[in-house]
């Protein structure tokens, strides 16, 4: 087994990844920017190392300062976590031949899978059956906009280098394809130092499913069921649960079987996620393959037992997976809640700060993935995600209940996060019911978004008490003090 | 003491009893209450209103009081009668074309301006791209109106509430 | 289903009601002393009211109070958690007489197995085994030291009328044995309002286990399991599992028949447990049995995937349990630590003082039922128990591991608390091996109260930096207003 | 700069190099390091120390440095060149018989007191009783001494370090 894992990654997952590091007893190495070098990740780790910069390019991304940090350090291996590298596989490659282990899929399956594209095609000469699109990146707006008109509106337009909603936006007709274009292109770029998109068609009222592998050197291959991302807000995931409500043991079995399927097309190793649509119809296509731990892999932790993680270091050390069937049988029902800094009332726009004050909640069912600490300041630098709420329940309802309890017990003062909306999400009828689909957040607007008035009185009377309060508090200090005053001039006199 | 809290959406009127008797009382709006507040540092205050309890975190910026009940933000404003008299006054003698400044909503980098000095926009119109977190973000008109002048150029850096741009309904 | 229930208790046990009646979406009622007003328990009740008073016996023991509290709120029924009126047969009867709903059982129930001679009598005409001890409670102590030297040194003095390791002392021989009995007199005295007493033969190298009741009016009646509960320090358990490690299937069959006769015995309702001591030849007698919840239900939860409180509330509704069948087949294995505001180099004497920084450990496998928040006061009024820290595990040794990784990660500051001791626990080799009995804080004295040295250089160096640190940052400060005033000046002149 | 840090079993010597170069370093008994601190704020510090990673939480309470790290408790002094001498100097002068008193260890209520002012008792001997948090707490004689006074009476409520008894060492 390895003796010390560095891990090329920052915030909540880098701490997750550590915590595991910590329960197999193996060292763990942090890298950090500038901005960072205060974070819980840091603190966390065995040993921390600057990467010497700001942005991402400057650092995280940056292959030649974190081999040779790795270098320095003596670690074993590398865990990417989710983002930045990990889905680059030329940062594989030269783990790989710098003699260290890279914890992940091999370099080729990487290349193959990342491009989104490449592994359509992949795909479809396998017979899986993809969401209708372009087959190639595309480098001629005309004839983007030709293509979009043959699929028809509305089209997707994807980063072929990425996956995380970068770079991705919806057209409903042909007058907002230039402007979308344009800044699908600038964004990918940003994200991926890859310009390339390509085309897919918006399927409606569809399910966003995906099924968690795990496949280890000695030819076992396995799903652990699925994970229904329906809930999105600017295609990023907000909430995740599995066991999908959609999915009849049927459906789960045919798509189990396909992911797995997909996997072995790409000779699979490690922990990765087919990613499907399912349309109204429980028809199910093929969107992508991710080569990487999910964002939302501690649903699947929950429902199934296992430590993903402790799962892709033992496969990456050459051992077995600890368990050989397919997950057909859940232990309860699970759910994450991904809290962002941001302002959901203004369109979900990131909301940095100082966190003045947190207090976490707690209690029967609730775990929580934090990558924050009271005094953490929050930069723009990189994703807005804090932390990331999982409740387990005996069933959905209890999960939801659980999560709702936890959703209002949690603290965080200094900036806006994403909670009221996820309470919001929580008390939907609709989604309480099961009756969702990736249009959830248009479809329920009203009350989504919806001004809340029935605790403003509270706050008012509140936020006028406290003033009083406060200023009473000074004026008894002074009060005090004169009184010294007198008593000391008294003293004076005698 | 009679105090004014307005929200975006509500005004209440209260009157504030403390006279140090056995229970602090107050009124809202006609109705009496019995109140317990007590702070519990960092900005938190726990409120026993007729025993129904709230725990507050509570921000004071710029003469606005930020609170936040169970995740869900207010932003309120405080006025004492004196207070709201000048207002009053203030109100009355104000005239001339309403101005609106864009502010950032965000910090952020300026990507791209849509508009220039001079020209109409329509209500919901982009106006510029700011990108934050790696996330661009389109910041709209809110009314139709015209650029009266355009206060960042592409490639700027801005601060939270920095304005952008100055439009003057017509 | 009840609409509104108060809790008559306070700290981590209250919250914990608290939520399981949120997840229910039932009102929470929370009565508080003086010193608890600032408490996490009464910032997250629904309603919260004074009980005007300090001390227990002023306060959460006044029946009175607390029962005209429940009529002005409109509860429908009461729950007591543990300690303070949980075991009180005359609370649980005015409650029901005042048209409430006690949420635990009937009032003969307690009478009968709260008075711990009563019980032992009960059991041994059921031919349940009990530990050799006095039938009857003393009040003689010249009789008493009789019977101590009949049954064989050492011995045991317990409380008739409670549990929780209060007014307990071991004898070891005679010449301890007035001042044992009079300082177990007074603490029982001031812990339960009754200073009977009796005495138990001290069973050496024993396993303390005890099974997890629940039982419906419908005539349901299950176990689930036990929790090993050896590792105690002033016969107050610190450390709790399940399932434990003594066990054989065999075993475990015997004595889960054993506990529930014990508790159909007693016409057992409600959630309840019944404690056996197993010596080294697995011989098991049965202790006592408490009827309420108990501290360490979370244990048995995780294992079980029940929410115990819920059961409670639903028994007390006239429902039935959730589940029919005893749990034969655990979820894994789940540990729990009690974190003590305690000085464990003194003898674990009671630390109190205010929390100035809190950050408690979460991530995978953590559950955390905690009673405090930053800033809180802790007193000297109650119990010094802060909050429980439960780790899950796929087995014991990754609950060990995820146990130590949290207490370790566990950042509090302004009091003393257990947690270094709960380190050492975790970290030592016979509780690795599961070789532990009641014994095992004696028997490993050295390594768990060691003086630890390894940190003490990086304490030393964090400490020099920090005074630096600090004061050059005031220094510069100071230079900020200087040169302030020197641009303030050259306006001035200009 | 020069430092001596003492705990109850060790004591370091620091030299603290900081002149603003491009890596920090100090030397700890003849071995360097380079090291990084940095305040989060509530007395929590971030130490990198040849890059191992430490969070340290520290009070500062009469003169003594409290310092936790993973939730190990070292009680520690600070002392440099100069304020080491003149302790020096201090102890040479110090004679006569060996007094100690015996402090609260924690606040509570003194329940009962075992020893009179004259006696003579043994190391282990049981003071007196102390409650707190509903359970009992055995003080102790730290040495074998005689009870030179008797500073609370039973009844009292006693603060955490008030003085309960004086002993000498005879």
């Amino acid at each position: 087994m390895f003796k010390k894992i560095l891990i090329a990654n920052r915030g909540e997952i880098a701490l997750r990844i550590m915590r595991t590091c910590k329960d197999m007893g193996i060292s763990t190495v942090a890298v950090y920017s500038n901005v960072d070098r205060r974070s819980p990740f840091v603190c966390f780790a065995d040993e921390a190392y600057a990467l010497d910069g700001t942005s991402s390019r400057e650092s995280y991304l940056r292959m030649d300062k974190i081999i040779a940090i790795a270098k320095k350090s003596r670690a074993d291996a590398i865990h990417p976590g989710y983002g930045f590298l990990s889905e680059n596989a030329d940062f594989a490659d030269t783990v790989v031949k710098s003699g260290l282990t890279f914890i992940g899929p091999p370099a080729e399956t990487i290349l193959l899978m990342g491009n989104k594209t490449a592994a359509r095609k992949k795909m479809i000469a396998g017979n899986v059956p993809v969401v209708p699109g372009t087959e190639e990146a595309i480098n001629d707006t005309v004839y983007a906009k030709k293509i979009a008109v043959e699929i028809g509106y509305p089209v997707l337009i994807k980063a072929a280098a990425g996956g995380g909603g970068k770079g991705m936006r919806l057209v409903k007709n042909e007058d907002e394809f230039d402007e979308a274009l344009d800044a699908a292109i600038r964004e990918t770029q940003a994200a991926f130092n890859d310009s390339s998109v390509y085309l897919e068609k918006f399927v409606e009222e569809s399910h966003h499913i995906e099924f968690q592998i795990l496949a280890d050197t000695k030819g076992n291959i396995i799903h652990l069921g699925e994970r229904d991302c329906s809930i999105q807000r600017r295609h990023q995931k907000v909430v995740e649960e599995s066991p999908s409500v959609l999915l009849t043991e049927e459906l789960r079995e045919k798509m189990g079987r396909a992911a797995i399927n997909a996997a072995k097309a790409c000779n699979y190793i490690n922990a990765g996620t087919v990613e499907f649509l399912v349309d109204k119809h429980q028809n199910f296509y093929f969107l992508e393959m991710n080569t990487r731990l999910q964002v939302e892999h501690p649903v699947t932790e929950m429902i199934s037992g296992l430590d993903l993680v402790q799962e892709q270091i033992r496969i990456a050390a050459g051992k077995e997976i600890s368990r050989k069937e397919n997950l057909s049988k859940f232990w309860g029902h699970a759910l994450e809640c991904r809290i962002y800094a941001e302002d959901f009332h203004n369109n979900f726009a990131p909301s940095p700060g100082k966190i003045e004050f947190l207090r976490p909640a707690d209690g029967p069912g609730i775990r929580e993935d934090s990558g924050i600490a009271q005094g953490d300041e929050i930069s723009l630098y990189y994703d807005p995600m804090l932390s990331k709420l999982i409740a387990w329940g005996a069933d959905r309802e209890q999960a939801i209940r659980r999560m709702l309890r936890a959703l209002k017990e949690y603290e965080i003062a200094g900036i806006q996060t994403n909670i009221p909306f996820l309470v919001r999400v929580m008390e939907n009828k609709n989604f309480i019911m099961g009756n969702y689909n990736t249009g959830f957040i248009e479809e329920n607007r009203e009350q989504l978004f919806e001004e809340k008035s029935e605790l403003a009185m509270a706050a008012a009377i509140g936020a006028a008490l406290a003033r009083q309060n406060d200023s009473i508090q000074s004026f008894s200090d002074k009060n005090m003090i004169s009184e010294w005053k007198i008593i000391n001039r008294k003293r004076n006199l005698s | 003491m009679k105090l004014f809290v307005n929200s975006e959406k509500n005004e209440f009127v209260l009157h504030i009893n403390n006279n140090n008797e056995q229970e602090n009382t107050l009124q809202v709006d006609n109705r009496m209450y019995t109140y317990d507040l007590i702070a519990l540092g960092f900005g938190r205050y726990s409120l026993l209103l007729d025993n129904h309890s709230y725990t507050l975190l509570q921000v004071k910026k710029d003469d606005l009081y930020h609170v936040q009940i169970d995740n869900n933000h207010f932003v309120l404003q405080l006025e004492d009668e004196h207070k709201r008299k000048i207002k009053e006054l203030f109100k009355k003698v104000q005239t001339g074309p309403e101005v609106q400044i864009i502010k950032a909503p965000i910090p952020g980098l300026v990507i791209k301006i849509n508009a220039v000095e001079g020209e109409l926009v329509e209500e919901g119109g982009g106006l510029l791209i700011l990108e934050a977190m790696k996330m661009e973000n389109l910041i709209k008109a809110s009314c139709s109106c015209r650029i009266k002048e355009v206060m960042v150029k592409e490639k700027d850096s801005v601060q939270l509430n920095q304005p952008l741009m100055k439009l003057v309904k017509e």
